[in-house]
């Protein structure tokens, strides 16, 4: 069929998963004697070829078909990368190779609180899994590793099996997990069952549009459930933090994307038109995008926190997925192509930032052995790398220019704008416009979302011992951030040139209709030289005064130095914003004042608050409550007594023989 | 109306009332002889079934069956009773009274269901066999349901078989011979293994009341 | 335009950027004093402030780190970047693709940013809730001026703020016939302006009760350089956004599409002392509003965005 | 070449000798080894003399009047050998752990264990190679009443209670299961065949010719008779009790073995309806029972506290997939399902067996931690667990991908979400009780007595699982005839 490609390119593809299996199959025996240096050596080497391999197949791609003896029943081990695998693949090589450097120093802070095999062979496994699923070219292959990459993430999630949060955190992203699964293997049954050539498993001879959309849908559920969006994104808040953090980073900021690209592989490269699928997607984008950032305001684990943004950042990208199928389907080309790109530089985008973000919370954690917002502060002076690095990333992810986050968000605006003033129906037009608004809401509550998170965290006055002695983190570590804020920096200032590398995944996922390209027209790198001539400047203009500075205490009224309790907490920080939004958080105060005239004297006085988890209650808890009231009323159907289950046969006998006889 | 059935037909319905009778009763030695009656009864019944035919084995099954299940049984089963020291059932879901009028209200019902089954009815001489048949599977599962102790339960079961042996006779007219060797081998053993494992639970726990068996839930 | 002209433009902007500022917070002072039957300070008061600040000593909270101390300098710098992107004082900036009402509203984004980290970065109890308080407005705000924008932006079928706001019949002929549209957004973007610049009736720039402050309390840590940067910066943005929502009621006035440039100058920096002097009697008249009523004064704002949005969607 | 009718004897001699030669060696160890060792031998005999049929060089072969084996049938009798003989083989190392710490019951006797199990295997054996309805009866309630001694085997009090619960409900439900081979027989006999016949393949020949009213009541009985034994819906009550007090190798058998030749009995017996031309009614019954059995095994899942009786309850739910196959007419599908399940089913139960050993309790709130303490049967219980919940790439998944997309070519689009979603059930349910177990500090003691030895077995099956989803091309299951 396809030509084959580079076979340069294949080889190193496999050297990189010879690689990983390598370090899968040598971490599974027990008292292996190998260390972290070599699990992490492997990993790393296997990702390094893995970006030479993309390098190299770049925009062709190749086909592999794994030897004759391995066949999953039905079809073969099918892998194909092209231009659309070839973003996502990076990301993961990037965050892979990051998380290999990160992982030695990391965990040596955990210790023996993580089995050490465990990890290495989950997170082989994981990295493996991910680069499987995505450049699987058939339906078995994509669900076996699939699955590979869902169970072996569980297993991290649970790695630090003491904790009882963790386990309730992995049960939960199992069941959920699972529940993709289901609905995307129900998707690929009925698409296999309905293609052209009787039960093919090959995405090129599946036709989405055939009978009707309901497998697109069933697919675009499952993929929402792995993706985190608004209202299946429960498990992303526990799970995600709940695993080591270069396994966060790893599921933030890959795992999520390879449900993004399913979307694009399916959605697009085998085209739906089905208006029902873009605007679910849009209002469920938009949803997110606004729910996910607001509960990770209110957060104060700052892993949580970051989760929570992931589903915002997921809900932008998928916004924008819907917003590209609707310019299809009405046929504004250019607004489908504005839109695909903002979502594929926003994929890349998040991948580099929130990999780093949560790189650095994992660095805190080692550092000051705890990440609630609450107990950290003035890590600035003992941990002024990871300080300075989360500041990149924080500026990333609040797009501000001229960081990168700024790039994906704009070309985003721009589609909503495009729609807003190119389409014929009003409804489109002020869709396009209330979703700007929205947007930035968003990008406002992003912004206070970050302040928050590295202000709190890293500036004032440590808010505790261990904040008060925390210890930098170690030369790996910081490497590994080091490059991933390099990787954001770096795609602050090309964003014009990714864009335009964007082309050939364009052409690939819109065929027939593809036709220039946007391009990014914002000079950042211009205004950046600008802005730091000018910084440059003033700063020779009044550095004649530089001699003048004394240090002294933080203003205190004259009362003399406030304890650090004093300052301003996570809580009290996100505080008037959780009041404004209160019927949508469930936001509630609980103050309690004590003492006997607690009017004028008060003893103590506690304040709390509590956000009630409506969406669980209203959404989930109730059909959870059904099956385990269903299965109890089953289990007290087993009643130990004989008299009771012979009673059950030939009460079944009596049925069935009725069945028999009347039917 | 006694007068326009045939021998076999008889028999066949005063085994069902035999099988009746034992609802009636909770003392397990008159249980037990009314059971042997019954059996030998069914035996018979399908003796003068046979004796339309010809065939040698359809002489020799219904006396091995009388042997072995109305003979062997009873005895085995009085060896077990006084080896686990019982004689009386330790208690039963319903009265044995109501119990017995349940089951002749099940002969009734039995009646109903054989004529007007569709399927049942394909021979037409075959229906009053059917519905001793059925009369005595019902018998079987009250006595199954509602006694506490096993070796009733056994008994039960062994009457429900019966009920099966009627209905295979007056259905089918007698099954392949090895088959039904082999069937009443296999019943034997159970009924061996059943009265053994009754002997042990009354070892183990000094009763062999079954609805006190009640370790294993959920 | 020559090059000539635009190397003059250039140079008159980049004055007006320098010297305006300060005199419309002197316009401020001395409407309020005169409001108040007081004589009020020297018109040129504030920058007499702002070269004593600058000869002051300074001192800097031991507790804070580099982001503190390069905060300021941060600011001013981006302050002057959207001042030179941004056509408010009706002269189409130099880099019409980046004068992008987004890059606008994320610069500012950048500029809050980095004053709410200062304010954290001290570790005082009033910095930490102002800091609070200022990212709670911002996101109310945020989505009236975008909203505004964008339905400009919708009509003119560009996002660059450069081509909204040229004055150029070729450029965007339907923004030309709607004249209400424009007012709706100046409006809008007037009383977002007031929020943001921390006047009254949201924040009160002269007390000195902490616990009422939003902006004062942020940057009470700044001192001598520091503080007169800072200073600067804030009345920099100040004739920047109003500057911005004059240029949105200028558009109303059809005859100054024809006028020329001159003209529109002259207008524009007339409408930033008119607007100017609304917000001096606005604060002379009004009270400072609680501040949990802020969102319904906010929420005026967008509402006129809204209004100027129903116009975009209908008129297209 | 052997005659024909030799075969049935050739099939079973070696258990049989065995059986009854296990009674005359005295010591305990080497009965364990002389079993295990010849169960082998009886595998390859077993393949030798049915490698025709395995191969596909005939579809057919017929023993003796009344005895004859098709591929399905030939596949059947090699994984049920091939599972005793794991089961077997384990036993060894079980009851010597058992001795090792003296926890085994006393006045236990291996003697009488081995002659069960290998009277055990002879009449599983006969029932995969029955022609005849009544022969079928005949060797299904042998395996009822060989069987009944393994689940009796600990004599305990449960053991007993379980036994007796084993003994009354099956051998009820199978005289139902006799009194449907009697109406099957009178079907034919009103019908085409004047004397009357049991042989399958007679009646299948004259399906059409058949009484149907009573064949559909036979089929009805037969269906309530065996699937009692296989565990289907509302008869399923005995499994849990005595999966759950029979020692893990006899559990791994009843799971393994017994299960396989109850559906298969259905099968037979299914088959005769589906020659006939009035079949979809009852096509459809049994295909609702099957997922009724699913539904109702995945929902029990959850609310388990132990251990074993927990894997009794997926084996119903298997029991459901397996009849869905049988229902649907699959019966290619329902040997693959029935291979992946066995596999990883008996693997679960003796790893289950030896945790229970070194932890001393069955109860799920009380066993954890056990991938640190012993990280070998972790992984295996933890692979096994997946491989029994249909996780690619073991073969179950590939089983139950097969089976959704034939009832989805058939149309049974409803019937595929159920079963995604109550398979789905099952598999969080199982994950959340053995996540419970695996992770987590050692609560108790916990002593792995040589768990290297105890592996190799488990090990074994968890690759055949592998292989059977990666290697394996699933046509060639579909067109088993």
């Amino acid at each position: 069929m396809q030509d084959p490609g580079s076979p340069l390119a294949a080889t190193l593809y496999l050297a990189a998963n010879a690689f990983w299996i390598a370090g899968i199959l040598i971490a599974l025996p027990p008292r292996t004697g190998a260390g972290h240096k070599f699990f992490a050596s492997l990993l790393a080497t296997g990702s390094l070829f893995l970006i030479a391999s993309l390098v190299l197949a770049w925009p062709t791609g190749f086909v592999w078909t794994a030897p004759q003896p391995i066949f999953l029943g039905m079809a073969p081990v099918e892998l194909k990368l092209d231009a659309l695998t070839t973003p996502f693949l990076l990301i993961l090589a990037l965050l892979s190779f990051a998380v290999a450097i990160f992982s030695p120093g990391y965990l040596d802070h955990l210790k023996d609180r993580v089995d050490t095999r465990l990890y290495w062979c989950c997170t082989t496994l994981f990295v493996f899994s991910m680069a499987q699923v995505i450049t699987s070219a058939n339906g078995l292959t994509f669900l076996v590793f699939w699955e590979m990459m869902s169970l072996s993430s569980v297993a991290l999630v649970m790695a630090e099996p003491i904790r009882h949060r963790a386990q309730r955190a992995a049960l939960i992203y199992l069941g959920a997990t699972r529940f993709a699964t289901a609905l995307i293997a129900g998707s690929f049954i009925w698409l296999s069952s309905a293609s052209s050539a009787a039960h093919s498993w090959r995405f090129s001879d599946w036709d989405m549009s055939v009978h009707s959309y309901v497998p697109a849908l069933l697919l675009f559920l499952g993929l929402c459930i792995k993706a985190g969006i608004w209202p299946f994104h429960i498990w992303l808040p526990y799970a995600h933090p709940e695993a080591p953090a270069p396994v966060s980073a790893l599921m933030s900021g890959v795992m999520v994307k390879v449900a993004i690209y399913a979307m694009l592989r399916f959605f697009f490269f085998l085209p739906v038109y089905s208006s029902v699928i873009a605007y679910t997607a849009i209002a469920l984008g938009v949803i997110s995008s606004v729910w996910g950032i607001l509960f990770a305001l209110m957060e104060h684990d700052l892993k949580r926190l970051l989760a929570y943004s992931t589903v915002e950042n997921v809900g932008l990208i998928v916004s924008a997925i819907g917003l590209a199928m609707l310019g299809r389907i009405s046929g504004q080309i250019y607004l489908t192509e504005l839109a695909l790109a903002a979502a594929l530089l926003h994929c890349v985008n998040h991948g580099c930032f929130k990999g780093l973000l949560f790189l650095g919370a994992g660095s805190v954690d080692s550092g000051a052995h705890t990440r609630d917002l609450g107990y950290l502060g003035g890590l600035a002076k003992n941990m002024p790398w990871t300080m300075a690095l989360f500041f990149i990333g924080c500026a990333s992810i609040a797009a501000l220019p001229p960081f990168n986050g700024f790039a994906s968000k704009w070309l985003l605006y721009q589609s909503y704008l495009n729609l807003a003033f190119s389409s014929d129906h009003i409804l489109q037009r002020s869709l396009g416009l209330i979703v700007i608004g929205i947007f930035s809401l968003v990008g406002a509550l992003s912004l206070a979302c970050f302040t928050k998170a590295f202000g709190i965290a890293f500036l004032g006055r440590p808010r505790s011992d261990q904040a008060l002695k925390a210890k930098e983190c170690s030369e790996g570590m910081k490497q590994a951030q080091l490059l991933l804020a390099l990787c954001c920096l770096a795609l602050s200032f090309s964003a014009s040139a990714t864009v335009l590398l964007f082309q050939p995944v364009l052409k690939l996922l819109l065929k027939p209709i593809y036709t220039a390209g946007p391009i990014f027209s914002i000079p950042m790198t211009t205004l950046f030289v600008i802005g730091c001539a000018t910084t440059l400047l003033i700063y020779i203009l009044f550095n004649s005064t530089r001699a003048h500075v004394r240090e002294y205490n933080t203003w205190d009224c004259g009362y003399g130095p406030l304890p650090a309790r004093a300052e301003e907490t996570g809580t009290s920080f996100s505080h008037p914003i959780g009041i404004i939004f209160g019927t949508l958080l469930q936001y509630r105060t609980i103050t309690q004042i004590g003492g006997r005239d607690r009017r004028h004297f008060p003893e103590h006085i506690a304040v709390e608050v509590y956000m009630f988890p409506a969406l669980e209650a209203i959404l989930y808890k109730p059909g959870i409550a059904a099956i385990q009231s269903l299965s109890g009323a089953l289990v007290k159907m087993q009643t130990a007594n004989i008299h009771i289950h012979l009673l059950y046969v030939f009460v079944a006998m009596i049925v069935l023989v009725c069945v028999g006889i009347y039917l | 109306m006694i007068a326009n059935l045939d021998a076999y037909q008889i028999l066949a319905i005063s085994a069902a009332v035999m099988a009746m009778l034992m609802l009636g009763t909770t003392h397990l030695k008159g249980g037990l002889s009314f059971y042997m009656v019954h059996t030998i009864l069914v035996a018979a019944q399908a003796v003068f079934m046979g004796g339309m035919r010809t065939q040698l084995h359809e002489y020799l099954v219904p006396i091995l069956y009388a042997g072995f299940k109305g003979v062997g049984v009873p005895i085995f089963l009085t060896y077990v009773m006084k080896k686990i020291e019982v004689d009386d059932d330790a208690g039963t879901y319903l009265p044995p009274p109501l119990c017995l009028h349940i089951g002749i209200l099940m002969l009734g019902v039995s009646y109903l269901l054989a004529s007007h089954m569709p399927g049942l009815v394909a021979a037409s001489d075959a229906h009053i066999g059917a519905m001793a048949a059925m009369s005595m599977l019902f018998t079987g599962m009250l006595l199954m349901l509602t006694r506490k102790l096993a070796i009733s339960q056994l008994i039960g079961f062994l009457v429900m078989e019966n009920g099966i042996y009627v209905f295979a006779c007056s259905h089918t007219h007698g099954m392949p011979m090895l088959v039904e060797m082999g069937i009443l081998l296999d019943v034997l053993v159970g009924v061996i293994a059943a009265g053994l494992l009754s002997n042990s639970i009354k070892r183990s726990f000094e009763h062999i009341d079954v609805t006190k068996l009640t370790d294993l839930k959920g | 335009m020559s090059a000539a002209t635009n190397y003059v433009a250039f140079i008159l902007t980049a004055l007006t950027a320098l010297l305006l500022p300060p005199l419309l917070l002197a316009t401020i002072r001395k409407t309020k004093a005169r409001m108040q039957n007081r004589l009020g300070t020297r018109l040129f008061q504030p920058y007499y402030d702002l070269l004593k600040f600058l000869a002051k000593a300074e001192t800097v909270s031991s507790t804070t780190s580099w982001v503190f101390r390069s905060t300021a300098v941060a600011n001013l710098v981006t302050v002057i970047l959207i001042a030179f992107l941004t056509p408010w004082l009706s002269y189409g900036p130099h880099f019409r693709d980046a004068s992008d009402l987004f890059l606008i509203v994320y610069l500012f984004g950048l500029a809050r940013f980095m004053t709410v980290l200062a304010a954290l970065d001290a570790g005082s109890v009033f910095g930490g809730f102002g800091a609070s308080r200022e990212v709670t407005l911002a996101l109310l705000i945020e989505p009236g001026v975008v909203l505004a924008l964008a339905s400009l932006a919708c009509v003119a079928h560009t996002s660059s703020l450069g081509s909204i706001m040229s004055y150029s019949l070729v450029d965007n002929p339907v923004l030309y016939t709607q004249p209400i549209m424009w007012l709706l957004a100046g409006s809008g973007l007037f009383l977002a302006s007031v929020a943001e610049l921390s006047r009254m009736p949201v924040d009160d720039p002269t007390t000195h009760l902490e616990l009422t402050m939003v902006h004062e309390a942020m940057i009470l840590e700044n001192s001598g350089r520091n503080l007169a940067l800072t200073e600067y910066t804030h009345v920099l943005k100040m004739a920047v956004l109003l500057g911005l929502s004059g240029q949105c009621f200028l558009h109303s006035v059809a005859d100054l599409w024809s006028a020329n440039d001159l003209v529109r100058g002259a207008a524009s920096i007339a409408i930033i002392f008119a607007l100017t002097l609304v917000i001096a009697l606005m604060e002379s008249l009004i009270v400072k509003l609680q501040w949990r009523k802020v969102p319904e004064f906010i929420s005026y704002a967008v509402g006129m965005s809204l209004l100027c949005f129903l116009i975009a969607v209908g008129v297209r | 070449m052997v005659p024909s009718y030799l075969y049935l004897v050739l099939l079973v001699m070696i258990p049989l000798i065995v059986g009854f030669g296990s009674f005359f060696i005295p010591n305990a160890r080497s009965c364990r080894q002389f079993s295990a060792i010849f169960l082998w031998v009886q595998l390859a005999l077993v393949a030798f003399l049915l490698r025709s049929l395995l191969s596909g060089d005939v579809t057919v072969m017929n023993f003796y009047l009344g005895f004859s084996a098709d591929r399905i049938s030939a596949f059947f009798i090699v994984l049920v050998t091939f599972m005793m003989a794991c089961a077997t083989t384990h036993a060894d190392y079980f009851f010597a752990t058992e001795e090792a710490q003296n926890i085994g019951m006393p006045g236990r006797s291996h003697r009488k264990f081995y002659a069960a199990t290998n009277l055990f295997l002879v009449a599983m054996t006969y029932v995969f190679i029955c022609d005849s309805l009544g022969y079928l009866w005949i060797s299904v309630e042998a395996t009822t009443l060989t069987s009944a001694y393994l689940v009796y085997y600990d004599k305990t009090k449960n053991s007993l209670e379980a036994t007796w619960k084993y003994l009354m409900i099956c051998t009820v439900a199978i005289g139902f299961a006799l009194l449907g081979t009697v109406f099957i027989f009178a079907s034919s006999q009103n019908g085409a065949i004047p004397g009357g016949s049991l042989y399958i393949s007679d009646l299948i020949a004259h399906a059409d010719q058949l009484n149907f009213p009573l064949l559909k009541l036979g089929f009805m009985f037969c269906l309530i008779g065996y699937g009692t034994k296989a565990g289907v819906f509302p008869l399923y009550s005995w499994m849990p009790d005595a999966y759950s007090e029979a020692p893990a190798p006899a559990s791994a058998m009843l799971a393994g073995a017994l299960i396989n030749v109850s559906l298969f009995a259905i099968w037979r017996v299914k088959q005769i309806i589906a020659a006939s031309a009035m079949h979809s009614l009852i096509e459809q019954t049994v295909t609702i029972m099957g997922v009724i059995t699913i539904i109702a095994g995945s929902l029990l899942l959850i609310r388990q506290q132990s251990f074993k009786r927990m894997w009794a309850y997926s084996s119903i739910e298997n029991t459901g997939l397996m009849l869905v196959a049988i229902g649907m007419n699959f019966g290619g599908l329902f040997l693959l399902h029935a291979i992946n399940h066995s596999f990883a089913k008996v693997t679960l139960f003796l790893v289950s067996g030896d945790i229970i050993h070194a932890s001393g309790t069955k109860k799920l709130g009380h066993l954890q931690g056990v991938l640190k303490a012993c990280p070998l049967w972790g992984v295996l219980l933890a692979l096994a667990t997946f491989a029994l919940t249909g996780c690619p790439p073991f073969g179950s998944f590939l089983s139950e991908m097969t089976l959704l997309l034939a009832m989805a070519d058939a149309g049974r689009f409803a019937l595929v979400a159920i079963l995604v979603i109550a398979i789905g059930v099952s598999f969080v349910a199982i994950c959340v009780h053995v996540g419970r177990i695996l992770f987590g500090g050692p609560k108790a003691k916990f002593s792995a007595y040589k768990p290297v030895r105890a592996s190799v077995i488990p090990a074994i099956l968890i690759c055949c699982s592998l292989a059977m989803g990666t290697l394996v091309n699933s046509n060639f299951w579909i067109n088993l005839k």
